[in-house]
């Protein structure tokens, strides 16, 4: 086991350090609104040094390095030790990007990639709808070839980011007849096109973290379309797999459980140190077990990607199923600790520690759900993991 | 022998389930919520079915029933996420105040336009920055969480067990209210400043048969909303399609459904029997309570996700509602005293613990 | 709520106390060996006080008193505080004597009731076969008439009594080409019947507390039939659901409950008692909470039944998935609280405290098994208590 | 970076498999199991292959290779649950036998002839009865459930973090075999009056050393264990057939195999990364040691009782043995600290309790 990354690599991260202690000056005001004009250039200085969208061709406005497993980490331990701006994020950076280079044409890399990296052009996602959630492949929408445009009628839900993006990248059912996997498009397209509402869609939380998103004869021009007629759910696939990994990753369970840990050694109950509560450090360090466990996985998964290791296939499947599981019990944990003030919300003055408890308790409950249900998880995990026999399948009526 | 609930203990149950089905469905609920309404409206119609002086002597204006039947009550308005004081001013308040003769207060309380409001945090574990401390006649110190935030008196205890009584109006006292995540229920905090305060009770036992009353009744809110978010699971996998089939014929999505019942269904014999036990079992009323308080707080939270997982993105969304009744249980987990440390009062109680 | 039983019964437990102050030397020899005469005498003489196979009427050798369902509980509630022996028990007594109450021919009645009850007929039960279990109207065990006689052939399998038995009682298919549950037959035979092999099945915990059964070419007399033929399903079912309830009774739950919390108290790690170490102590209080809640529906249950309360169904049918649970899990906080100690086993002279934690561990995790594993019950709760909808259905082959 | 097997320790993993599989199939762990054999054969053939002397240094006659190697070995053998004293005689005597230079003890436990047994449970939580104390250089107590019934000698710890050598024939010195559930390996209680000990160390780190490489290689086996209960759920699910399908074909029962695996995986990397740090990073071996030995204990707990319920009534008899995994699993799970008081540790460790 060898946990260094080697001599090119302590050049590298000094490199990255020497960018972050001449430039940290030029970041961007925290709360600047999207568009504002220091976060693109910020964003624009990042690209052109090699810390975002390193690995994209210079033709398509990134930076055109070899690809490499370990420089992107050390970019990202470097800027969250130093408290940096890492640039923009999103789906149409972390999802779309990566599908265009591999099914896109050439004038869709052209058109599409170098602004959307920039952060010029913002995405959205519209995958779900009411009635395709864990089934997402009895999706509806339906697209239809009127001349040389599409008309799509439908309605997505779950769209996070809706009413602030340009575009979106959508799944569509343009072959009625085809079988359910097969009948579907993966269509790109203004959010300015006439005939699209979008309608907030208030969660648990109280706030609007998703959108509903209506289309009544939109228009789209024919070529707008990633990959063939009747491929979208191939296109997506390649996409999905990046998601589940990513939404609860355990370097952010960690420094949340050291949060929980402050709390309860800052906190008291009738005079007492929270912490030296048997009852409730031994919660919290059967969750550091856990945490423990899940980091050392991820260590085994960024080894296995560096080395072209396929026998962590199964580890990497568990990802997305323990990972919100634990968060969410990390942030019951921090509730139960806090007794009454465990309560605390919105306003509330004594909402304290890192955040909000109950809106994470929340907001990880959803995360269970989205992204694959935890049910949905289980099924591949038995089926493609440990390859039990899938269920007996349902005909349509 | 009879376990379970007698035919005027059912009635009750019934003519409470029927207004609040008519009355208080919830988009009113929404609207306590949104702060449009306030929720006098709906206590003035519980008030005119009995609710405020179901526990309060005949004699003084109530109806004179009992604890148990006042667990009925309380999985109702669990059931219905219903917007009111009961738990802290019907419930709670009056065991000190029949107990120290306040006949002023009792008939203003039976008739539902005196509200008293229960400041106990304080004295079940004071968190850091909060406590209260009596000098004389007089009470300064910061109560937090106090059970409902428009009452127009409120009790307060200290961590010796006493229980004083303190006017809204009384000068000296400021009060703030403290938004939680149940946003159907209001809590505030108190600050005070050498407020004049009323000795209502010195005897411990009065200070723990208020607060063990406080604790049945919210097992029973919990009771009564898990069993309601059980309710709602069951019909939605019943109509939601996904894979050409309703939800509700997937083994994975049953068996959620089954564990919810089976961890909940033993769960009413025991809020009934805690309050049972309030009403005629004295020796055990304490432990029994301890323990409906816990243990509903623990199969409340289970309850509370496995439903929102089996309703998916619907039920994380407002579009159901479903949260009203989530974070209810949520609230009725940590009010009183969290799971831990009232096991541990448990413990106390049966003398499993060294009392240090 | 009125948890008194009234002052018939008031009268009744005086009868039951005086008989038990009047008789108890007359007990049978802790470990007395079945067919011993101490216990025959000891079983007649509970029989004709009404101690036992009290609403079994004088026709067929019991007391014949008149149903009640308080007495009973009266009777075992002061035989247990006094520790007196509550006579026979067994699936023949428990299980087949109600069926043939209900259900057998006036000649079965007189040839079966009687023995059975005084311990003079020990029977076994044919039920599951091995690939019978949870599927168990697919059991192929065959019988076919020959003329005046049924002739057997197959196997069944956890048979528990099958080396004490002088009888059993056993499903068979008797109609092959019939759907599965109704091609089956309850027939009663002599386990000395030739072409009956019986052979201990060892178990996890070590012992034989099972058997399996082999019949090649066995003959029945064809009227040894309960019920008609293909009719042996709705006698077995009759059955079933008495045996469900009682394999993990709350009261049980309650006093080994107790027992755990005296090892607790006498036992210390490094000096200090068990009992004092708040996390154990923590999960002690948590088991109480389930065990307060089971034993207040068991409360329920009694009184719907004396009551004839419908109400209460739901509560009936959890019982044994909730009580086989959290019989394992107090076995598992015993062994825990016990350190190294919680693995003596066998002939370990530490092994203390009420009987032995590992065992009863094991056995408990084979009823969580035995008797429609608990996958089983949560398909039957959610189907017949919850009203959803069954699996789809696969054909045989 | 490579985080996981070297290609060595791979070879040594197949190579121990291969011989573990060929030479010590499940007859032979039940004829150990009757008391028809003991595990000296196999021990044997275990020393052919370097495995008491996997962390001897070269020198001293030992392959001289580290803990990481070692917990490879400690999850074959969990996987095969094969009997042998490597846990104690291998991976934990030659800690304080290295630190104290015993060259002579060393040589002889590197070849298997000699075997070292360990006798730390009364330092860990000393219990009713039982505990030993030091008075010069002799010995007097009990010590419990001591590791390995047939060694030669023994390490005994203290409270006070000493490590005294006994000889199994010095006077004074009784050994009675322990039975626990699980047979696949020995213990043994030691009855000591006066017994002459050679006080090997006095430093506590060498104790804590000692005692954490018998947590990681007990996690280790644990981690083997549980797997090789999984793989044979998967397969007995895919072979079972009931209601006219394989009983894998369920969801409930996928669902059960995949949360043992959701559960489990993650251990493997948790438990090289224990043994890794044994070996590179001192500052977490400790932590990470218990957290390795407790998280193994619960996973591995459950791991154990769902493979069972997924094999129905055969995995409950002994026909398959399912429960010579079952046994060994809760063996290494009280053994050396149940999961409570380790974890207890793991905050002491980390400061997280106030040290009384």
């Amino acid at each position: 086991m060898d946990l260094s990354y080697g001599t090119e690599y302590i050049a590298f991260r000094e490199e990255v350090k020497g960018f972050i202690s001449k430039n940290k000056d030029k970041q961007p005001k925290a709360g600047a609104e999207p568009g504002n004009p220091e976060l693109l250039a910020w964003q624009a200085l990042l690209i052109a040094n090699g810390f975002h969208s390193r690995t994209i061709p210079k033709a398509y406005g990134g930076y055109g390095a070899e690809p490499d497993i370990i420089k992107p980490r050390i970019i990202s331990e470097e800027f969250s030790k130093a408290q940096i701006n890492t640039g923009f994020s999103g789906q149409g950076i972390s999802m779309l990007t990566p599908v265009l280079l591999e099914m896109g044409t050439e004038a869709q890399k052209q058109q599409f990639i170098k602004p959307t990296i920039h952060g010029e052009m913002v995405w959205c996602q519209g995958y779900s709808e009411p009635g395709a959630g864990s089934d997402l492949a009895s999706l509806t929408t339906k697209a239809e070839l009127d001349g040389d445009e599409w008309v799509i009628n439908g309605q997505k839900i779950w769209t996070s980011t809706a009413h602030l993006a340009d575009w979106i990248f959508c799944l569509v059912r343009t072959e009625p007849e085809a079988p359910k996997h097969q009948g579907i498009s993966f269509l790109l397209f203004d959010m300015n096109t006439p005939g699209i509402e979008i309608r907030p869609l208030v969660d648990m939380t109280g706030k609007a973290n998703f959108n509903e998103v209506f289309f009544t004869d939109v228009r789209v021009p024919k070529h707008q379309i990633v990959g063939n007629r009747g491929q979208g759910w191939l296109v997506a696939n390649a996409i999905l797999g990046h998601e589940r990994g990513s939404l609860a990753p355990p370097d952010a369970a960690q420094s949340r459980l050291d949060g929980v840990t402050r709390l309860m050694n800052s906190e008291t109950i009738g005079g007492e140190k929270v912490i030296d509560n048997p009852v409730y450090r031994d919660r919290l360090l059967k969750l550091q077990g856990s945490v423990l466990a899940q980091k050392a996985n991820d260590m085994r998964l960024l080894s296995a990607r560096i080395n072209q290791d396929q026998s962590a296939k199964l580890a990497g499947m568990i990802v997305k199923l323990t990972g919100t599981e634990l968060r969410h019990e990390i942030e019951g944990l921090a509730i139960d600790v806090m007794g009454e003030i465990g309560l605390a919300y919105g306003d509330n003055p004594y909402l304290r520690g890192n955040g909000s408890w109950q809106y994470q308790y929340m907001y990880y409950l959803g995360l269970i759900i989205g992204g694959g249900t935890s049910q949905i998880q289980k099924n591949i995990i038995s089926e493609r993991g440990l390859g039990m026999p899938k269920e007996p399948k349902i005909e349509a009526k | 022998m009879q376990f379970g609930l007698s035919q005027e203990q059912t009635l009750l149950q019934d003519s409470v389930t029927k207004y609040l089905r008519d009355q208080v469905a919830l988009d009113k609920v929404r609207l306590i919520a949104s702060g449009e309404l306030n929720d006098a409206e709906i206590w003035q119609g519980l008030s005119e079915l009995g609710l405020p002086g179901l526990m309060i002597p005949e004699a003084h204006g109530g109806v004179g029933l009992g604890a148990l039947d006042a667990v009925v009550i309380s999985e109702c308005l669990g059931y219905h996420v219903t917007p009111s004081p009961f738990i802290s001013s019907a419930a709670m308040a009056p065991v000190p105040l029949i107990a120290s003769n306040r006949d002023d207060m009792l008939a203003g309380i039976a008739t539902g336009e005196l509200r008293v409001g229960v400041a106990f945090g304080e004295a079940i574990g004071a968190r850091t920055g909060a406590g209260v401390v009596a000098k004389g006649a007089t009470l300064s110190g910061k109560c937090l969480f106090v059970l409902d935030g428009d009452a127009d008196h409120y009790l307060i205890a200290t961590t010796d067990k006493k229980i004083f009584l303190v006017s809204t109006n009384a000068s000296g006292l400021k009060r703030n209210a403290l938004r939680t995540i149940d946003i159907t229920r209001s809590t505030c905090e108190l600050v005070l400043d050498n407020v004049a305060a009323d000795l209502i009770s010195e005897d411990p036992r009065v200070y723990e048969r208020t607060l063990d009353m406080g604790r049945v009744m919210q097992a029973a809110d919990t009771l009564g909303a898990a069993q309601c978010m059980l309710d709602q699971a069951v019909v939605y996998a019943g109509q939601r399609e996904q894979f050409n089939r309703v939800i509700a014929s997937f083994q994975a999505v049953k068996h959620m459904c089954a564990d919810m019942l089976a961890n909940l269904e033993p769960c009413r014999a025991l809020v009934w029997y805690a309050g049972h036990a309030m009403d005629d079992i004295p020796d055990e009323a304490r432990m029994l309570a301890c323990h409906a308080k816990a243990h509903l707080s623990e199969v409340g939270r289970g309850v509370a996700k496995t439903s929102t997982e089996v309703h998916g993105g619907m039920g994380f969304t407002d579009l159901v509602g479903l949260h009203y009744w989530f974070k209810r249980i949520g609230a009725n987990r940590q009010l009183l005293g969290s799971p831990e440390l009232v096991r541990e009062e448990a413990a106390l109680v049966q003398k499993l613990v060294d009392q240090a």
